[in-house]
């Protein structure tokens, strides 16, 4: 998959994703994307928890 | 205990009353002014008598075409009476509702006209003939608007004239109408008008109609509007309405050449207007122009405490705006933190077939400079639309042609108002092709089209050849 | 020039045929056997023709309730012949379309039925009487499903007893119809001939009616079905089928009692069962449980380069699950890499009103031990489902506690079928309540409810008070 971060500088990642990261307390700027277009979904945060 | 805020809301219509429930939610004791009836334009004389009657003239085209599906039917026509009756138990049902709501919410209503005597004081000249001064911490503007009559000779005082509130209300429809005005408005009255057996003829001054929606489907709509027998005209301006025998007589200019056109009725309806002259904004030094409230993104106008939202900002004139709007003045209003933002706002026309979009259009996209991308299915390979409507309409999807991002999905066909939910998600959560292409879409439904069309963008549609 | 790869498609049902075009698209060289009709049973005795023979059932309701809206007519029944051609002449539109789109696609058609002679070799019985030897890189299988018969006594070669194939070419609808099975297809056909005036009796044996729909709405459906006379008997086990007259007599043990039922047809809708005996799986050694092929999320067989999709599979038996197996199993075959992921897949059964649903039902919520929340909201203060079908239905919105994700959406409701691709790419994007709450919904459509659904889980709904 592609990398989640545009030429924009801003990341794609699911709302659900994000807000996991978040209460996890984990980066997710450099989190790789599986979702469709390289966009982070929550599977991706909780692999990059372990 | 501490006192609450107390917030007043100028207006009860789809801007006004949300604001006061969502105010009332969040803890504010909450006053509403009201000077005609609650419910405001949408639920008395806007988007639920329209789509009532619209419901009506569906019912009444379908009756036609029942033999085609088997269905052996003896048309006889209608019963107008009971098509208002009927128009106005829904009408009724929901002003009804509101009101519930505003006093399960204890939200306190005034019947009366509410102008500003200071930045935060206002005069009420009640129903009942009482005034009454009323001054609250917070206050949200929701006025709304009022049909707009032009500056054409011999509208003003015609009786043959009609605003869209009197269209709504007729005694029978017309043997013939003339729309002045191509808007949402106008075309579906000619849609009502013309089902029930009215000659109808639409009279725009622009070159195209519905200035909001893509120009390819509108097109497409024109067309299918024409086969049903209403006349079209575009690029024509009404230069007159006079009077011949008992009918209006309406001279137009047609790119030069001037044409006559009978019509029983006209209906004017060539956009709307804020309702903000009794409100005395310059007494409360509101900034707005020409009657339009000026504010930012939180509602806020130029005076502290003090927002305004819906219709009367004289901007984006579309009843969900105005609750949007009014959720979020709201929740500025009682100390929490919202910004509008009008991406997301779908725009919809109850034509036959619906005709729905979200998002940029192909020509604002242009406009903008933006390097786009189409995607194009046509609904007569469709499998649930060619049961629904012979297959009528088609999709189409723009896209950023870097990213891959939905930039506008707009939908010809049936159920398009309800199917552009899921555009309007997809361009809120900033969805690419991939993910709606990934999203399963149901066998057999419209929808289904909707992932077509972003297959076609990418030249993978399954149902049409792709070029 | 390098060889392309052949791929052989068996089976051109949705799963097929769509196969067949994404492989083409990618370049492969596809043939496509088929034994039956082009379209398999979604487009010949399965989706298509059910929906057609319910657009004619609602419009025939449509008829009984147009007085009440004002418009007059005069019902003088149905012209059955008609009804069936109207469906004949859609299932052959699309079945047409079908073919010319595998033809533009140059997909090579063989007309006959394929069994496996080893691991990637066919011999075909045509239908003209030859047999021919095919062989390929790649094969993939979308052999579909038949009606299942079970073993209850007396229906086996029971003329009274027909399967949904049968139930879709009546000469007449009949006077009383006894439905044996509560899913999607004896529901669907129970709305379709009760709207025609037969009186209908469904029995099903478990508990709930619609095993993969949310229970609550479930009953709520229920109970609409019933007030339309629609007598339904769950926790009811058909013990026998026997003769009574010209009528079938129908045994039931309804929770301990016996009790007989007489009906000019029995329709036995209990289920479907995988076409695949033909095919003699074991001479190929692809894997399989009593016939249904058992495959990966890359709809891998156990075989090497032999894929399986769609009803063969005996998973979820859906035309649009079908589909998206096919394109996956055409680009894995194609040297691409995509897997299958059932999340996003809707549920829709077309009844009146519609009933669809996505993602996480109660019951499997609970099932699963996840903490979720529920928001739920009326149809009856909607403003475009009041004025579509009166205001009947709901929505349902399934949530995580913890992130507050929607985990399901679930409509009772005018348009459902259309309205669960919000709810589809709501899950399928991971959206939670915010994101919901955040897209704004066009007024008056009913999909304003999905948002309030999502309000009223945080206990903030405008249209309902909150409890
Ligand atoms: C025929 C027609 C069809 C429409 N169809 C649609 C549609 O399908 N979808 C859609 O989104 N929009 C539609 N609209 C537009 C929609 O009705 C408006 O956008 C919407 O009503 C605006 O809401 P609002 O609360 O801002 O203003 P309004 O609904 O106009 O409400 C303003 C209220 O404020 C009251 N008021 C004004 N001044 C004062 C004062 N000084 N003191 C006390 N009370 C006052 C008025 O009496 C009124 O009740 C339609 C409009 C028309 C005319
Ligand atoms: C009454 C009814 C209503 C339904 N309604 C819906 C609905 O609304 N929505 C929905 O999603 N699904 C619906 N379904 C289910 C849907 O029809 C199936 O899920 C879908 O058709 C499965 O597609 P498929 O390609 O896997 O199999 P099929 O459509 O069954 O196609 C398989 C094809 O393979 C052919 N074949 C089999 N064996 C061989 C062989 N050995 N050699 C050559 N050819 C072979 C068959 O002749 C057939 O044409 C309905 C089904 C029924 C019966």
């Amino acid at each position: 998959a592609a990398v989640a971060v545009t030429a924009t500088g801003r990341v794609r990642i699911s709302p659900l994703a994000r807000k996991t990261a978040t209460k996890m307390g984990i980066d997710y700027t450099n989190v790789k994307g599986s979702g469709p277009a390289g966009r982070i979904v929550q599977k991706d945060i909780l692999t990059a928890a372990q | 205990m501490a006192k609450n805020i107390s917030l007043i809301v100028i207006g009860g219509g789809p801007g006004g009353y949300v604001a006061a429930i969502r105010g009332a939610q969040l803890g504010a004791d909450v006053t509403l002014v009201e000077k005609n009836r609650l419910g405001g334009t949408c639920l008395n004389v806007g988007c639920i008598p329209t789509k009532a009657l619209l419901h009506a003239a569906e019912i009444m085209e379908e009756m036609n075409h029942a033999a085609e599906y088997g269905i052996k039917v003896k048309p006889e026509g209608y019963d107008w009476k009971q098509v208002l009756a009927k128009k106005g138990a829904v009408v009724n049902q929901l002003v009804g509702g509101v009101t519930g709501l505003l006093k399960a919410n204890k939200v306190k209503i005034i019947e009366g006209e509410a102008s500003f005597t200071g930045a935060k004081t206002l005069s009420i000249k009640k129903k009942d003939g009482k005034t009454e001064t009323l001054t609250g911490d917070k206050i949200i503007i929701a006025a709304g608007s009022i049909p707009a009559i032009p500056p054409i000779p011999g509208v003003e005082g015609n009786p043959a004239c009609i605003d869209s509130t009197a269209a709504l209300s007729l005694e029978n429809p017309p043997e013939s109408l003339l729309v002045i005005g191509g808007g949402v408005i106008g075309m579906e009255l000619a849609t009502a008008y013309n089902a029930f057996g009215t000659k109808v003829t639409i009279v725009e001054a622009l070159p195209k109609l519905l200035p909001m929606m893509d120009g390819e489907l509108t097109a497409t709509l024109r067309g299918l509007m024409e086969k049903k027998g209403i006349e079209i005209l575009t690029d024509a301006k009404v230069l007159s309405v006079g009077k011949s025998g008992d009918k209006a007589e309406v001279q137009v200019d047609l790119k030069g050449t001037e044409k006559d056109f009978l019509a029983e009725k006209v209906l004017v309806a060539v956009g709307r207007r804020t309702d903000t002259a009794a409100l005395q904004l310059d007494k409360a030094g509101i900034r707005h122009d020409r009657g339009k409230i000026q504010v930012n993104e939180f509602m806020e106008t130029s005076v502290k405490d003090v927002y305004a939202i819906g219709d009367c900002l004289g901007q984006i004139m579309l009843a969900h705006i105005a609750s949007a709007q009014g959720e979020i003045a709201a929740e500025n209003a009682l100390g929490h933190k919202a910004g509008f933002d009008s991406k997301t706002n779908p725009s919809c026309v109850y034509t036959v077939p619906e005709f729905a979009g979200v998002g940029l259009t192909e020509e604002s996209a242009k406009e903008k400079g933006i390097d786009y991308g189409v995607g194009n299915f046509p609904l007569f390979a469709n499998g649930k639309a060619l049961i629904a409507n012979g297959g009528v309409g088609a999709i189409k999807i723009l896209y950023g042609k870097k990213f891959n991002e939905i930039l506008g999905i707009h939908i010809l066909g049936p159920r398009a108002t309800d199917m552009i939910g899921e555009g309007a998600l997809a361009i809120g959560l900033e969805a690419t092709l991939e993910e709606v292409i990934n999203t399963i879409h149901a066998h057999p439904t419209v929808t289904e089209a909707v992932r077509e069309a972003a297959l076609a963008a990418e030249k993978r549609a399954i149902h049409i050849p792709n070029k």
